[in-house]
């Protein structure tokens, strides 16, 4: 019955104003009709607008005004049974809830009449009506945290949370590659072609081969065409100026460039043997001499 | 209009306050949830302690105090939020309305969190009707509500709880900042009673 | 705790241009997705209009430029996000997996590094398969390797070799800084020692 709504059916009024028991014709009914008559068409939304026994109950006692600590067991159960009889008499099936309410009432009632009894020791034994009290402020007290959440500012109803959009796009993330990766990379393409020739790479060499980039870019980026004292740094010291020029002797073995002069002493240039360096080559001193060496170095392995 | 990706920014712990309540925007901004204090600390990679931080959220939630967002803490952490006085205007924008949740569904959801946990049969005890399945379900679906264990009794009925999402729904921190219980006693319904005589 | 005005408050259009910028600020924040011109001028019941609404977005576009979001327009219609260079951050709440190179790039790039300069055809007598286009490429556009002459053999082919870029990326100062290849030799060495003994 009422209890299966989950979403409300009558529109609350605000403020602390008595909720509308129901809506008889369009018109909001604020209070039971006293005479207890109820148009028979009215019944069922009368009924929706009791939670139940004790919410049917709570609205007699506030009706009468009267103590909830001090309820007059007899009007109330005598008020309570009209209801459930005006529902039952009107075929609406009651709900059980209703009736085992009816039962309670009428038990208390009954017990209310029986003289009061002292206990041995003395003491006043328990009002019959504790029970009921207990259960009626209790709900009392839920049905008012019910309104007060309700009061609440709830997400969706009173605002909305902030989610702004993220492009995840916008975020390029590129693989990370620790130099351990490489070795381990290496490790695998030694293991895979089961290169058992050893490679007695050093680190000498490694370093020949990384300024044999360095004199290459360096060219390209001059445009080919460089004077040979400018390929060298020598603040670098001298181990780095040897690998350097081991390097641009293992560059001309690969014919990779090619140093002129155009007589004894001289500048030597050095220049891109590739197609970039043509150009250079108009400058330098085409009947120079050749500088090309052939260093014969053994470096490469 | 839609730029191209760039490249990986570099990731610097800012060096001012401003520069971190930046970045304190635009993590809580576009958060899908609550970010908890650890969550941002995680965000300075640590070099930012718990205290700095909140005073820096406390002077963030100042900032926004003219504007149409605010910066709540609720029970999972911080979140901005749209100012209620905006929502007509949002509601003009998504004309359906949640749905207003009627008196069975408030009351159930006041027991369990007021009394939590319960099982159904002592809600059904304190509103004196049966607790229909939908009701149960309405509170789940909305992730207000889950079981939280079994009671040892017959039956070992499921015992429910409020969760996280309640509070934070409710802009509430933890259950002890729901509003306090009215006492009730012989004046109960006095009031209303006047009201409605 | 705040608490919520019973009544809605009164929907009135905003009386002022900066009182509008913000019912767009809540508007657009709080959109799952962008919002039309059309839209928009619902929120304000038609009493505004597409020219002063674009006006209104463009000046609120500006005032966000200092900030961690920006108002873009999308085909869709207008929406907030997170500015690119406050993405690291929100990285760091909800890390993803980094992508990782396949084998055949990072052997490729093993090469080089190892070996340079080196051409095409070197990688692929070392690594026994052919280079894939793309595998170079990926290496390329990563500003990793690049072209350092051409080797003087028929076909004249590209000699690559690393660039500083990619020592910088890799915290070396130097490809010498590499670990040395004699030290894996030498394991492997051992380990084939061992496997066969």
């Amino acid at each position: 019955m009422n209890d299966e709504a989950v979403i409300e059916q009558v529109p609350e009024t605000s403020g602390e104003a008595m909720t509308p028991l129901a809506r008889i014709y369009g018109q909001p009914v604020e209070q039971l009709p006293l005479d207890l008559y109820i148009p028979p068409d009215a019944m069922a939304v009368m009924l929706d607008a009791f939670e139940g026994p004790l919410d049917l109950l709570l609205y007699l006692i506030r009706k009468a005004n009267v103590n909830v600590l001090d309820i007059p067991m007899a009007p109330l159960t005598e008020q309570y049974l009209t209801y459930v009889e005006a529902m039952r008499s009107h075929n609406l099936e009651l709900a059980a809830d209703y009736l085992v309410m009816a039962a309670m009432l009428i038990e208390i009632k009954s017990r209310m009449l029986l003289p009061k009894i002292r206990s041995v020791e003395g003491e006043e034994v328990e009002d019959p009506r504790a029970e009921l009290v207990r259960r009626l402020v209790e709900y009392e007290q839920m049905k008012q945290a019910a309104r007060r959440i309700d009061e609440l500012p709830q997400a969706e109803r009173d605002f909305d949370w902030v989610e702004v959009w993220v492009e995840k796009s916008m975020l390029r993330r590129l693989p990370e590659v620790r130099p351990e990766d490489l070795r381990d990379a290496w490790q695998a393409i030694v293991r895979q072609a089961k290169l058992h020739t050893r490679h007695t790479i050093q680190r000498e060499e490694l370093s020949v081969r990384e300024h044999m980039g360095v004199i290459l870019r360096k060219l390209r980026d001059a445009g080919g065409f460089v004077e040979f004292v400018d390929m060298f740094d020598v603040t670098l010291g001298a181990p780095v100026l040897v690998v350097h020029f081991l390097a641009m002797l293992e560059l001309a073995r690969e014919h990779l460039l090619a140093m002129t002069q155009s007589e004894a002493f001289a500048p030597i240039y050095v220049r891109l043997t590739d197609g970039r360096s043509e150009e250079g080559t108009e400058h330098a001193a085409a009947d120079g001499i050749d500088a090309g060496i052939n260093a014969g170095s053994d470096h490469a392995g | 209009m839609e730029s191209m990706p760039e490249s990986m920014p570099e990731v610097t712990t800012p060096d001012n306050p401003t520069q971190f309540k930046r970045v304190l925007e635009a993590v809580l901004l576009s958060a899908t949830q609550p970010v908890t204090l650890y969550e941002l600390k995680k965000v300075f990679a640590d070099e930012i302690g718990g205290d700095v931080l909140r005073v820096l959220l406390e002077e963030l939630r100042g900032e926004w105090t003219e504007r149409p967002l605010e910066l709540v803490q609720v029970a999972s952490g911080w979140r901005f939020r749209t100012r209620a006085e905006f929502l007509p205007y949002l509601e003009r924008l998504n004309p359906e309305k949640p749905p207003k949740y009627s008196r069975a569904v408030l009351e159930t959801l006041a027991i369990i969190a007021y009394r939590q946990p319960v099982t159904r049969g002592d809600i059904e005890e304190i509103r004196g009707v049966t607790v229909a399945t939908q009701v149960i379900k309405a509170l789940e679906e909305r992730g207000w509500i889950d079981v939280v264990g079994h009671r040892d009794t017959p039956g070992r009925p499921a015992l429910l709880a409020t969760t996280k999402k309640f509070l934070d729904d409710l802009g509430l921190r933890s259950v002890t900042e729901l509003p306090p219980l009215e006492m009730i006693n012989q004046t109960l319904d006095l009031t209303d009673a006047q009201q409605t005589a």
